[in-house]
C-alpha cells in the first residue's frame, strides 16, 4: 500500500517520507530478500536469481538516491547475490546423486538462511500475539502487606551478571578522575589475567610459568601475563619456584584463604617467600 | 491435615508471593504435607480458578504457580494501575525467538542468523532482564553467550521453554501463511515487510 | 453488564491493588457501572470469600478493600518468606561488582572508588563468603586484600574467573546502537509489534 501511494506522488518530500519509513522495516537484507520472493510468488527452494538480485540492487541503488543510509549488511548481501549470480552461469555438472547435485547449487546457503530467518521470523511473530504480563495480565508485584513485617533472612541472593557490570561501569563512570588511567585498555588486561590466574590457581595447586602464556603470542597479552603475575608476586598472592637452575618456573598459591587471623600484625606475614 | 486445609494454604502461599511459586518450594514450605497431596490441592485450586466468572485465574508459568488477573478484565487493571504497557519492537521479538530457541547462543550467532548487526537490541534485553549472560563459549574469543530468564517466561506467560512452540510446528505455521498470502495479495499491493505479521492472516491460518 | 462480570472485575482491580481500594476508587474506574452495584459486587465477593476453607479473605480495612491471607496460615507464609531470594542491597552490588573486577584489591581503593565507606558491606560480603580476604598487601600499613570467591561463581553461575564478561565486551554492544541502528532501534518505547506499524503508515499516507 505505501508502494501504491508512492507511485501516485510526485511530491518529493513526502516520498522520501514514505519511503523512509517503509524501508525502515526491513530488519535486515534477509527480510528484504524474503519479501522480494514473496512479493514475485517465488518457490524459496528455486530462487531466481537474476530477478531477486536485480530487485534488490534497485532496492539499494533507491536507497542510495533517497540519501538513506544503507547499513553494510545490505551491501555484503548485494555482493553475495552478485557472486550466486554469477556461480549460476558456469556450467553445472550433471551428477548422478540429486542429493551431492543439491550440495552444489550455489543458492543453497542463502536458501538455508533465509528459511532458518523465516522461521525465526515466525516465532518472534508468535511471541508477539501472546498475552503478555503487563499488558493483559497482571500479577501482584508487590510483597504482601502481612509479610512486611517479617524480617527475611537473605540467604540465597539472586542477581544477574549484567547486573553487576553494569554496577561497575556505573561506578567507573562517577569514580574520581585519576582512576581513569587504569581503566585503560593495558590495565584491564592485567586485572583479567590477574583473575585468570587466581582462577587456575583455584583449579590447581600449581601451574607452570609456561602454561600462562600456551594460550597467546600476542605480545600485549605476554606482557599483560607478566607483569600480572609480578604484581601477584608483589601482593605475595604466588609463589614462584624454580627446581634447578634455568628450570621450569613453578606457580603456586601463596595464600590458603586466611580468614581467621587478619588482624594480626606480625604473626601471618611470612606467608609468601 | 485435611483437603480443604492444604488448599487453603497453598492458597495462601501462591497469593502473597511475588514471584511464581514452584511445586518444589510449597513442599518445602509445607513439610508436614506429601508431594502428591500438594500436588492435586494445586490442581484443585486450578479447577475452581478456572471458571469464567472469577477475576483471577491460577496460571502455572516459569515453573511455578502464580495468580494473575483474568485477560479480558485488562482494560480495568491498566486504568487502575497506570502504567505504560512495555512493548516489543520486531528486532526485540526477532532477537529474543533466536535466543529463546538456540540458547546457548553467541551475539555473532544471532547475527548470522538475523543478518543484521543485533548487539543494540542484545544489550536492551539484557536491560530488561529478557536474556541474561550465561558465560563464555569455549571456543577462540571466548565469546559471550545469551540465554533466556525466568522473567522471559513470566512476560510471555510460559510454563517452560519447552511449551514454546516446536521449530518444525512454526516451520508448518510459516508455510501456511506464505501460500495464504501469495493467494490473497495481487501484486500492486505488495505486503510491507512485516505486515504478513497481521492478526487477520493469523486467525484466518488457524 | 451482568453482575458477575461486574464481580470479576472488583476481583481483579481489588487484587491487583497494592493498597486498599476504596469504593469511590472503584466506582471512578468502573464508570460504565452504578456505585450501588459496585457496592454489592463487593459484598458478594466478601461472602464468597467469608467461606472457611478459603486461603484468603477480602477484609475491608480502614481505606477500602484488600486481600488479606488467612490468619491461620500465617506461620506458613511467615516460612515462604524466609526462604524467599533476596535482591542485592545497591551498596552490597556496586562493591561486589569492583572486587570482582579489580581484585586483588584493599578496602582503601574500594572506597576510592564509591567514594563512600564500604567497611560494613565488605564485612557483610564476608559473611555470605561472597568474597574472601586473600593476604595482605605489601604496603605501608599492610592493608588486607579481597577477592572473589568459589560461592560467588556458583551465584552467577560462572565456571571461573575468566567467565567473567570484560567491560569492553558489554561496551562493545552498546557502540553499534550508537552509530547506525540509534534511529532505527527506538527500543525504550517502541511501536507494537509489526501489525499495529504498517497500520500508522498507512494512515500518514493518507
Amino acid at each position: 500500500m505505501v508502494r501504491h501511494q508512492v507511485e501516485n506522488h510526485d511530491n518529493s518530500e513526502q516520498y522520501n517520507t514514505l519511503y523512509n519509513v517503509k524501508l525502515d522495516k526491513f530488519e535486515g537484507p534477509l527480510d528484504l530478500l524474503l519479501y522480494l520472493i514473496r512479493k514475485n510468488e517465488l518457490d524459496i527452494y528455486d530462487i531466481s536469481i537474476s530477478i531477486i538480485t536485480g530487485q534488490y540492487l534497485e532496492y539499494l541503488k533507491l536507497m542510495k538516491e533517497l540519501n538513506l543510509e544503507v547499513a553494510g549488511e545490505f551491501l555484503v548481501m548485494a555482493s553475495t547475490l552478485i557472486q550466486i549470480k554469477s556461480n549460476m552461469l558456469l556450467p553445472t555438472r550433471e551428477e548422478d546423486h540429486s542429493g551431492e547435485e543439491e550440495e552444489e547449487d550455489p543458492r543453497a546457503e542463502l536458501v538455508r538462511r533465509l528459511l532458518e530467518y523465516s522461521r525465526y521470523k515466525e516465532a518472534a511473530l508468535l511471541l508477539s500475539e501472546r498475552k503478555l504480563l503487563g499488558r493483559e495480565l497482571f500479577a501482584r508485584s508487590f510483597p504482601a502487606p502481612e509479610l512486611q513485617t517479617v524480617e527475611k533472612s537473605d540467604e540465597p541472593l539472586e542477581v544477574e551478571l549484567f547486573e553487576l557490570i553494569e554496577a561497575f561501569r556505573a561506578i567507573l563512570a562517577k569514580a574520581p578522575r585519576e582512576s581513569f588511567h587504569e581503566v585503560s585498555a593495558e590495565s584491564i588486561s592485567i586485572a583479567e589475567r590477574i583473575n585468570e590466574i587466581l582462577s587456575l590457581l583455584q583449579e590447581k595447586e600449581l601451574i607452570l610459568f609456561d602454561e600462562l602464556f600456551e594460550n597467546s603470542l600476542d605480545r600485549d597479552y605476554i606482557v599483560a601475563t607478566f607483569l600480572a603475575v609480578l604484581e601477584l608476586c608483589k601482593l605475595k598472592m604466588i609463589r614462584v619456584r624454580q627446581q634447578t637452575q634455568y628450570g621450569v618456573l613453578r606457580i603456586m598459591p601463596a595464600v590458603v584463604e586466611p580468614v581467621e587471623e587478619p588482624r594480626s600484625e606480625g604473626g601471618g606475614d611470612d606467608v609468601a617467600t | 491435615m485435611t483437603t480443604s486445609r492444604l488448599k487453603s494454604l497453598v492458597e495462601s502461599l501462591i497469593f502473597v508471593s511475588d514471584t511464581p511459586v514452584s511445586l518444589d518450594r510449597l513442599c518445602g514450605i509445607l513439610e508436614e504435607y506429601g508431594r502428591e497431596d500438594i500436588r492435586s490441592a494445586v490442581a484443585a485450586l486450578m479447577d475452581e480458578y478456572a471458571q469464567p466468572e472469577r477475576g483471577i485465574a491460577l496460571a502455572e508459568v516459569a515453573k511455578g504457580y502464580q495468580f494473575r488477573t483474568r485477560e479480558e478484565n485488562g482494560e480495568y487493571v491498566r486504568r487502575l494501575i497506570k502504567i505504560k504497557a512495555s512493548r516489543f519492537s520486531q528486532s526485540a521479538l526477532e532477537t529474543l525467538a533466536i535466543i529463546a530457541y538456540r540458547q546457548p547462543i553467541t551475539r555473532a550467532e544471532i547475527e548470522y542468523l538475523r543478518g543484521v548487526d543485533s548487539g543494540g537490541v542484545v544489550k536492551t534485553l539484557l536491560e530488561k532482564k529478557l536474556i541474561k549472560i550465561l558465560g563464555k563459549k569455549d571456543i577462540p574469543g571466548r565469546p559471550l553467550i545469551y540465554g533466556t530468564t525466568k522473567e522471559f517466561l513470566e512476560i510471555f506467560s510460559l510454563r517452560d521453554l519447552k511449551s514454546l512452540p516446536t521449530l518444525r510446528e512454526i516451520e508448518e505455521l510459516s508455510a501456511e501463511r506464505m501460500n495464504e498470502q501469495q493467494e490473497e495479495l495481487p501484486l500492486e499491493d505488495p505486503p510491507v515487510g512485516a505486515s504478513h505479521g497481521n492478526g487477520a492472516v493469523e486467525r484466518d491460518g488457524d
